[in-house]
């Protein structure tokens, strides 16, 4: 849908892999003899993302969407693999990134101004800087003069406006949105996915986009990852994601989200939770609670390949 | 119902004091306390009576052969409360056992030679010199049975290193008027009547049971309370309210102790000054004569003490009375004398007392500031907690001090000037560092120990008064008394030495 | 300046205004213990005697009783003691060294236990482990134990005449170093909640240092329980240095608390002059409770989850 | 038991399990007093689930707690009755409504995983609730309480009965909840978000569990949310909540496809579907008034792109809007959007 | 569990190198008890004497060692007031001191539960509300005051209960008690009291602290929901969750206790380690100091070790590993 799609990726994540360490303390290990205990948060997952467009990284809770977006942020250093941000050119790609939680993601002592100003050059003068705030506030829906109340003093959905506002102020090109609207009520959601979708057009911004909540995943963007216990099993347009499943974990996902055309679907919902990150199930882990799963199933990993649908997807029971 | 009439009919004794007795071994200890409470299971050679003059006990009675040769006849028939006899093989036992190395009696016994037994009942005595203080040395000498201290394996004294004779802790076999009965330190210790003593028994008391309270506001509260019959030091902001309650008493007595403050005389500069003018007889008068020891005795004594000018209570012999005139309180002669000394503006004065000590040591010491503040000294005091003060001011870190002496338990004048008026060297003047010297005291003071003329030491000793009062040696301030609070049904005696000597005592 | 008008009627109208407006004894507990500390600060101006000018002290006028008792004097309205000085004197002056220690001990344990409870709780890790065991093992000791250790050490390491002047400090330290770990342990916990939280992330991912982090945003955010602490901490290191000075080892006579106050007082108590150790026990608890209610209240009404 | 489905229609007509005739809450504050809920009325049949929905504060947890007696104080019930079984229950004694609890009205609330007592195991805390309500000895109130967990579905019961609650997972735990919830065997069910902490797989198992319920036991339920499509899956009827009134009530079709108050209309139209991408989403600018701040007339009214001088006056009542009730203006005159 | 114990026992040995190397710094800094023990008449020689024998004039670092490997095998020396194996010093004044502390903890959580509880649920009665001020009172006064005020009203003025001491004491093997005779047990009214008055006012604050927590979380919600009696609700399950930090800090009180028995004892002459503490210190008795910290260290850690197994005894949760 844009203009740009032949150009480089912004963002190329090869075989990202992040493991965290949750063993007891080591004198309790060295007392019980209990093994170091860790939790593969995420799991050779790999993807790039054309400036301009959005992708998205779906999932159920627990599977890996925030860590993806915290390793592309460097707030968490890979255990393998890259993450490659950069322009054509080769300069640095500034990021900036938007949280699911309203409350927690603007510090409650700092007026909202002295939030939205943190990330800005540091050589801005005071007058250029109230200036640019103002402004700032005013492309997001706000006026200037908010700029001195604190965040109490704000709805949810307007705190996540502030939030965004914050990103731009760095001028970012790359938005790493987590979440920014399952906190919201849908009327609010709609605001916030809104301004996204115009900010996107106007400013040429690129978006990481996490969801768990298909629609909304639906409306905003151009590529789909479905994540499974940190593993991509399925990666495509979102169209071809959406309208044709191919890997059973995302036509379940797709099957019991309760859905206001299709009301009363007769669906049987798959049993079973989703199993503990930390000790996963052999070969592919979703073989516990799959329809189709057979005996290689248990022992070997699938690999994301090329489907005949036209997406990438990781199951031995899809030929290509 | 013979078990009812015996209880009521048993007089017991229920004293506190601030103190523990700190073991039962009379050889392994030198502090008062304990010599005093103990000195009713054990007895030496002689004794110390009401009077305080010293009598016969398990000596009957004793010639000098020459200056250095003493001989000593044993009192006969006498048991220990374990029922063995007493002989002179247990006198020299015991003489070997104080006097070894390490012992705390080792240096009360140095003068002598050697003890040879002549019979069962006589020994003879060989000083190493003349020595005049052989029989007050011998009152504070507790004799112990050879036969029990070898059952026990306490043949040397409690020697906290190897730990020997530590069974002496807790029991104690001795001839004297009363028995240990059973003892947990810091708990309680019982004494019963002996019943086989060798004395007239004048007492009537079967039993004592003591118990330390070192609280003072405790100790009184147990005494009103009714839970004791006997507390030896009331404080005395307390006596007016013992006094004052229905059947209670208190016994009030001069004691030996003269409480002083000590200067450093020796140094060029104190702390803090470029001179010193402690080595300033006018300095130190001037400190004297700005002192209000009046208003001190009425506020802070409440009348408990007598302001004193030599360093010797009226009780000890050879005391002089014609001596122990005091200069004048008087702020304007203190002021002239510092003004004469070239201290006009006064000076900054290091201060140091101990807390608890003595009786209201801190009071007195906070309102000596403040009289020195009027003549423009300014006194910088420091509380020290007892065993900092102990270990410190001997070891001359202090410049002006508060310190008091009772000559115990010697109880002779030679005991106080040697430890206090003697320049500090060896043995002598450990309690004067850095303090007064003068070469005639330091002279006359040797020969104070070894005369035994009278007459002789009575004018050596008020030469040796008389110099050190003039030259202040000393700031004197006053002898304490004690206030001995007690049941009225409680007839004691309360000697200047402090000791409770039980058998003089009867209840109704 | 109309900032500040206006920020104060905010104040006026928030809900802590209110809820003081409506609980009578914490007014009257802040009343008194406003009356109190302006008393202690004030009181070389507002004591009638000065009782540390050792000049001007007359031992003749020691032991009065209180003025409206037979025997009192009108220059002495609760009495004087012992040395003839002043009990109301005594009582504000001793205020203002309880005052004065208490602060001092709270605002060094909290300074200590801030700093090590940030950052344990930023770093993690050994450093955190490394912190926390500390903080245990000097929970192993109770207050009275450490201040006899520390005041032990400092008699022997000073020289003999700063003792009595260092006597200030080393009391706010015997007291103080007991009480960091509480503090270190809750700004620890808060740290460890808000250096989650995605304000942190934000700042980071603008390439804030993680000093100014820790500074400008974590630290503001820690600080209301720590006020909390610290009110509720002063009552209790009042209380602690009036124990040490029963035990011997608070403050000196020449600089008397109202703990060597009533020390000195005690000995007192039977002798029928109540009022030498009465009227300074009565201002220590009076101190204390102000002190305690104002405290509590406060970490009530801040206490987030009892809204 | 047939097991047969029951016919929602019929079981409204017949006497309402539930019925709540304009409920007013109030929490007295300071010197005023807020209005958090006013005027509500709805009612409830056998089998039947009502879905209220709303945004966050309109009041839809307030109106659950009030109907099972279990207003946080101050709040508390001002106006208004709530009658369960033709019964008035709004007014009863602390201690009559205590015996309500559980026996006629169970409740589940959303975060099943602070629901439970840590302390004490499954089984005790069923057995313990079974017994509260029923007599019988522990034998029985054992047989009970597996047989719970069966029906809500908890494999190896036997086993599950002695374990504690963090020995379960999310979904098993909300599982648990409504077994409690079911014990006292009651008429009405009031489900407070009971799906919104849940992953979506998860949440569908839950939402057919109660459908379960509320077709072979006959339990009114009152399901409360936010998500439209729970609602659209579950409910029979639906009441919206806005600002503490209810705006509309309906039945679930009517409601999501024909929506008669500019509110509804203006929910609906923000959601975005999975089905077809669009380029914008219909939003209602601005947000919902925060309690006590709320405008004079309807309170939807600043945000509202049909409001008139009326609307800022006047407060519209719930009336028979064509289908469904809408608290409008614009259908006081009968006239649809 | 064996977990707990490996980790606790690391923090035993932590703790006890700290208290040995800090036990170890006071007996080189406390001053110098040769004075106390030979008295004022004693020569510089016999001083010396002593001084040697005692090992004091060794270097500080022989005495670290000498008294570490010592101390390792529970020997802390004798002391030098008491001139008895410290250990044996130790072990007979134990009982006193654990005897008060014990019943002080029993009445401030027999006190202290009830009245936290009944404060929580009924914030707004008089009783409430006298509770809570007299709570405020009772962290807000010295223990020493109460002690000498009881003293005062209960044994001078009144003469009904002893001063001082522990009255009359049964011994039964090793342990002596006051709890079975008249005597013991009036005399350990006042103590108790006083040492307990602290305890009762922090107990009952944390207790309702709690309470009011946990009766705002949604499993009371859920538990009142179901249909169960108040009782149930508040006594069984609000009160078992309110409980669990009251373990915590009443095993720390417990310590401190111990540490505050010092002022209690030092005013009622109570024959326990206080005493023996204040003492020591009166005496310079580095012995007795010393493995008076070592002490007091072992029991907190002890202390806290007990806790963490009653946790594991309450709290399922962490039973699960
Ligand atoms: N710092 C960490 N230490 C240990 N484990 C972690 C850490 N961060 C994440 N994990 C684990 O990694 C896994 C993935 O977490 P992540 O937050 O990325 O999931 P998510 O998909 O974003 O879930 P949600 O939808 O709940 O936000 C989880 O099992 C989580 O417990
Ligand atoms: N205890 C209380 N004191 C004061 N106001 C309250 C209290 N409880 C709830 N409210 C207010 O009542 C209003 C309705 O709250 P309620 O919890 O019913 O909302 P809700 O519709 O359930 O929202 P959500 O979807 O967020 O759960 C809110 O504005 C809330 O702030
Ligand atoms: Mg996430
Ligand atoms: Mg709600």
């Amino acid at each position: 849908m844009n203009a740009i799609v032949t150009e480089q990726p912004l963002l190329k994540v090869a075989n990202l892999g992040r493991t965290f360490d949750v063993s007891a303390p080591f004198l309790q290990r060295l007392a019980t003899g209990a093994p170091r205990r860790s939790v593969k948060a995420v799991d050779g997952v790999s993807f790039a993302i054309r400036p301009g467009t959005t992708f998205s990284l779906v999932g159920e809770s627990g599977c890996g969407k925030s860590t993806v977006a915290r390793l592309v942020a460097g707030l968490e250093r890979p255990t393998v693999g890259a993450v490659e941000i950069r322009k054509d050119s080769g300069e640095r790609v500034r990021l900036q990134m938007v949280f699911q939680d309203p409350v927690g993601s603007l510090n409650p002592r700092w007026r909202i101004g002295q939030s939205i100003a943190e990330p800005m050059a540091r050589k801005l003068g005071r007058i250029e800087r109230r200036k640019r705030i103002g402004e700032l506030l005013v492309t997001v829906g706000l006026a200037p003069s908010d700029a001195d109340k604190y965040p109490h003093e704000f709805s949810g959905g307007q705190r996540q406006r502030i939030s965004i506002a914050r990103a731009l102020a760095a001028e970012a090109e790359l938005l790493l949105l987590d979440e920014p609207t399952s906190a919201l009520d849908v009327s609010v959601q709609a605001q916030v996915l809104n301004l996204l979708k115009d900010l996107q057009q106007k400013l040429g911004l690129t978006y990481l986009f996490i969801s768990h909540n298909l629609s909304v995943v639906r409306f905003l963007t151009d590529r789909i990852g479905v994540m499974y216990l940190g593993r991509l099993v399925e990666e495509g347009p979102g169209e071809i994601i959406l309208e044709n499943p191919q890997h059973p974990y995302t036509r379940l996902l797709l099957e019991t989200v309760p859905d206001l055309e299709a009301p009363k679907r007769d669906r049987a919902p798959l049993g079973g939770d989703i199993p503990s990150p930390l000790n996963p199930p052999s070969g592919c882990t979703f073989h516990p609670r799959c329809p189709l799963a057979m005996d290689v199933c248990k022992k070997e990993r699938p690999e994301l390949r090329h489907s005949a649908a036209g997406a990438n997807v990781a199951c031995h029971a899809i030929q290509d | 119902a013979g078990l009812a009439i015996s209880a009521a009919e048993a007089k017991t004794l229920r004293f506190a004091e601030s103190q523990e007795i700190s073991s039962m071994d009379p050889h392994a200890a030198r502090e008062d306390f304990t010599l005093s409470l103990i000195g009713n299971v054990y007895e030496g050679l002689v004794r110390w009576n009401k009077e305080l003059k010293i009598e016969p006990a398990l000596a009957e009675s004793w010639e000098t052969l020459s200056d250095t040769q003493w001989r000593f006849h044993l009192r006969k028939g006498v048991e220990f409360h374990n029922g063995n006899p007493f002989t002179a093989d247990d006198v020299i036992f015991s003489y070997e056992r104080a006097g070894s190395p390490g012992s705390p009696f080792a240096g009360l016994l140095e003068p002598i030679a050697g003890i040879a037994k002549v019979d069962d009942h006589t020994i003879d005595i060989t000083l190493k010199r003349k020595y005049a203080l052989l029989l007050n040395d011998f009152a504070g000498w507790y004799i112990l049975d050879k036969e029990f201290q070898e059952s026990i394996g306490a043949q040397k004294p409690l020697d906290l290193s190897t730990n020997t004779g530590g069974a002496m802790i807790t029991q104690g076999i001795g001839t004297g008027p009363f028995k240990v009965a059973s003892r947990e330190p810091d708990v309680k210790t019982v004494f019963v009547a002996n019943e086989k003593w060798w004395d007239k028994r004048e007492h009537n008391i079967d039993e004592i049971v003591y118990t330390p309270i070192a609280n003072n506001a405790t100790r009184v509260a147990a005494l009103l309370s009714g839970e004791v019959d006997f507390i030896r030091n009331a404080p005395p902001q307390d006596v007016a309210r013992v006094e004052g309650t229905p059947g209670m008493q208190i016994m009030r007595a001069p004691h030996l102790r003269n409480i002083f403050y000590g200067m450093d005389q020796q140094s060029k500069t104190l702390p803090g000054l470029d001179s010193n003018p402690l080595a300033d007889v006018r300095v130190r008068k001037a400190i004297y004569q700005a002192i209000d020891i009046d208003g001190i005795k009425r506020s802070i004594m409440r009348d408990n003490s007598r302001p004193s000018a030599i360093m010797m209570a009226p009780q000890l012999p050879f005391y002089d009375a014609s001596l122990d005139v005091r200069f004048p309180f008087d702020i304007e002669a203190s002021k002239a004398l510092l003004k004469e000394a070239g201290y006009a503006d006064g000076f900054t004065l290091p201060m140091d007392c101990p807390a608890g000590s003595f009786i209201n040591d801190e009071q007195i010491c906070q309102a000596t500031v403040g009289m020195l503040a009027k003549v423009g000294i300014k006194a910088q005091l420091t509380m020290h907690p007892p065993v900092q003060f102990d270990t410190e001011l001997p070891a001359g870190k202090y410049s002006f001090y508060m310190l008091g002496w009772a000559g115990l338990p010697t109880l002779d004048a030679y005991n106080i000037i040697s430890a206090t008026f003697h320049t500090p060297t060896g043995d002598l003047g450990a309690w004067n560092p850095k303090g007064y010297s003068n070469a005639r005291v330091d002279e006359l003071i040797p020969q104070i120990g070894t005369e035994y003329d009278t007459e002789k030491r009575q004018e050596m000793i008020s030469e040796v008064m008389k110099l050190h009062r003039d030259e202040v040696g000393k700031i004197m301030l006053h002898q304490q008394f004690l206030t001995w609070g007690m049941s009225d049904k409680v007839h004691a005696i309360v000697p200047a030495d402090e000791y409770t000597r039980f058998w003089y005592y009867t209840m109704d | 300046m109309s900032q500040l008008v206006l920020r104060l009627k905010a104040f006026g109208n928030s809900e802590l205004a209110w809820r003081f407006r409506n609980s009578p004894p914490v007014i009257f507990a802040a009343v008194a213990l406003i009356a109190l500390v302006f008393c202690a600060a004030a009181a070389s101006l507002i004591a009638p005697h000065n009782p540390f000018d050792p000049a001007t002290l007359n031992i003749m006028d020691a032991r009065l009783p209180p003025a409206w008792i037979d025997g009192g004097s009108s220059t002495y309205l609760l009495g004087t003691d012992e040395q003839g000085r002043d009990i109301l004197s005594t009582i504000f002056y001793g205020m203002r060294v309880s005052i004065l220690v208490g602060i001092a001990a709270v605002a060094f344990s909290m300074t200590i236990g801030v700093a090590l409870g940030l950052i344990a709780g930023y770093l993690g890790g050994w450093v955190d482990t490394v912190i926390m065991r500390l903080g245990d093992i000097q929970l192993s000791f109770p207050t009275i134990m450490i201040a006899f250790f520390i005041d032990g050490v400092a008699k022997i390491v000073m020289p003999i005449g700063m003792r009595e002047e260092m006597r200030f400090y080393v009391v706010i330290l015997a007291i103080g170093v007991a009480d960091w770990v509480q503090f270190a342990r809750t700004v620890r916990a808060a740290t460890m909640i808000e250096r989650r939280k995605d304000y942190v992330a934000a700042a980071r991912i603008s390439e804030v240092g993680n000093v100014r982090i820790l500074l400008a945003h974590i630290l503001p955010n820690t600080i209301g329980p720590v006020l909390v602490l610290a009110t509720l901490g002063l009552g209790v290191a009042i209380l602690t240095e009036a124990i040490l000075s029963f035990l011997g080892l608070g403050m000196p006579p020449s600089q008397p608390s109202l703990g060597t106050l009533i020390r000195a007082g005690n000995d007192l108590l039977l002798s029928g002059e109540w009022w030498i150790s009465l009227f300074p026990g009565a201002a220590l608890v009076l101190l204390v409770l102000a002190v305690n209610i104002v405290g509590d209240w406060l970490r009530d009404v801040l206490n987030p989850r009892l809204r | 038991m047939t097991g047969l489905a029951f016919d929602p229609g019929a079981a409204a007509q017949a006497a309402a399990v539930l019925d709540v005739h304009n409920l007013r809450i109030e929490f007295p504050l300071r010197q005023r007093s807020l209005v958090a809920v006013d005027d509500v009325s709805f009612s409830i049949g056998q089998g039947e689930i009502l879905g209220v929905v709303g945004e966050s504060g309109a009041g839809k947890s307030l109106t659950g707690s009030a109907l099972i007696g279990l207003l946080q104080p101050p709040g508390r019930i001002s106006g208004g009755t709530v009658h369960l079984s033709g019964q008035r229950i709004d007014d009863l004694p602390q201690a009559e409504q205590r015996k309500l609890r559980g026996r006629h009205i169970g409740a589940i609330f959303q975060d099943p995983l602070t629901s439970l007592d840590p302390l004490f195991t499954v089984g005790r805390q069923l057995t313990e609730t079974i017994r509260a309500h029923h007599p019988g000895n522990a034998e029985t109130a054992r047989a009970k309480a597996l047989q719970l967990l069966r029906e809500v579905g908890i494999a190896d019961p036997e086993n599950r009965f002695s374990q504690y609650p963090h020995q379960f997972s999310g979904g098993m735990r909300q599982r648990i909840v409504i077994a409690l919830a079911l014990a006292g065997e009651p008429e009405l069910i009031i489900a407070d978000e009971p799906t919104t902490a849940l992953d979506v797989s998860v949440q569908a198992q839950i939402i057919g569990l109660l459908k379960r319920l509320a077709a072979t036991r006959g339990t009114a339920i009152m399901l409360v949310t936010h998500d439209m499509g729970v609602i659209a899956e579950t409910a029979d009827r639906v009441a919206v909540m806005y600002a503490g009134r209810v705006v509309e009530i309906g039945p679930v079709d009517e409601v999501i496809h024909r929506p008669r108050h500019p509110y509804t209309a203006g929910l609906m139209g923000s959601i975005p579907s999975l089905n077809r991408k669009a380029d914008r989403l219909a939003q209602i600018d601005g947000s919902m008034p925060r309690l006590g701040s709320w405008p004079e007339g309807c309170a939807f009214n600043p945000r509202c792109p049909k409001a008139g001088d009326r609307c800022r006056s006047e407060l519209p009542r719930l009336a028979d809007a064509g289908g469904t009730s809408a608290a409008c203006f614009i259908h006081q005159g009968g006239t649809t959007l | 569990m064996i977990s707990l114990l490996a980790t606790r026992l690391t923090s035993v040995i932590l703790v006890m190198l700290v208290v040995s190397a800090l036990s170890f710094s006071i007996f080189n800094f406390l001053g110098d008890p040769v004075n106390n023990i030979l008295g004022v008449n004693a020569t510089l020689a016999q001083r010396e004497e002593l001084r040697v024998a005692l090992g004091l004039d060794q270097s500080t670092f022989v005495q670290f060692w000498r008294f570490v490997e010592r101390a390792v095998v529970g020997d802390f020396g004798i002391s030098y007031r008491n001139r008895q194996p410290v250990v044996d010093l130790i072990l007979a004044r134990l009982p006193a001191t654990l005897e008060l502390v014990m019943c002080a903890t029993v009445i401030a959580l027999a006190m202290g539960i009830p009245m936290g509880v009944y404060t929580a649920l009924k914030p707004r009665g008089l009783l409430s509300r006298s509770l809570q001020f007299g709570s405020l009172l009772g962290i807000s006064m010295p223990q020493f005051l109460i002690g000498m005020l009881l003293i005062l009203v209960f044994s001078v003025e009144l003469r009904w209960l002893s001063a001082f001491g522990r009255g009359e004491v049964v011994t039964l093997g090793w342990w002596t008690t006051g709890l079975l005779t008249t005597s013991g047990i009036k005399a350990l009214i006042m103590p108790t009291i006083t040492l307990a008055v602290f305890q009762v006012s922090m107990i009952m604050r944390l207790v309702r602290g709690e309470m009011l927590e946990v009766v705002r979380t949604d499993f009371v919600k859920f538990a009142r929901a179901r249909g169960l009696s108040d009782r149930a609700v508040y006594l069984t399950h609000a009160l078992r969750n309110s409980l669990l930090p009251v373990i915590t800090i009443t095993g720390l009180q417990i310590g401190s206790l111990i540490a505050f028995a010092i002022v209690v004892e030092a005013v009622f002459q109570w024959p326990g380690m206080g005493m023996l503490i204040l003492q020591a210190i009166e005496f310079a008795d580095f012995p007795v100091m010393a493995a008076y910290l070592a002490f007091v260290g072992f029991s907190f850690v002890t202390i806290n070790l007990v806790v963490d197994l009653i946790y594991l005894a309450v709290d399922p949760r962490l039973r699960a590993k």
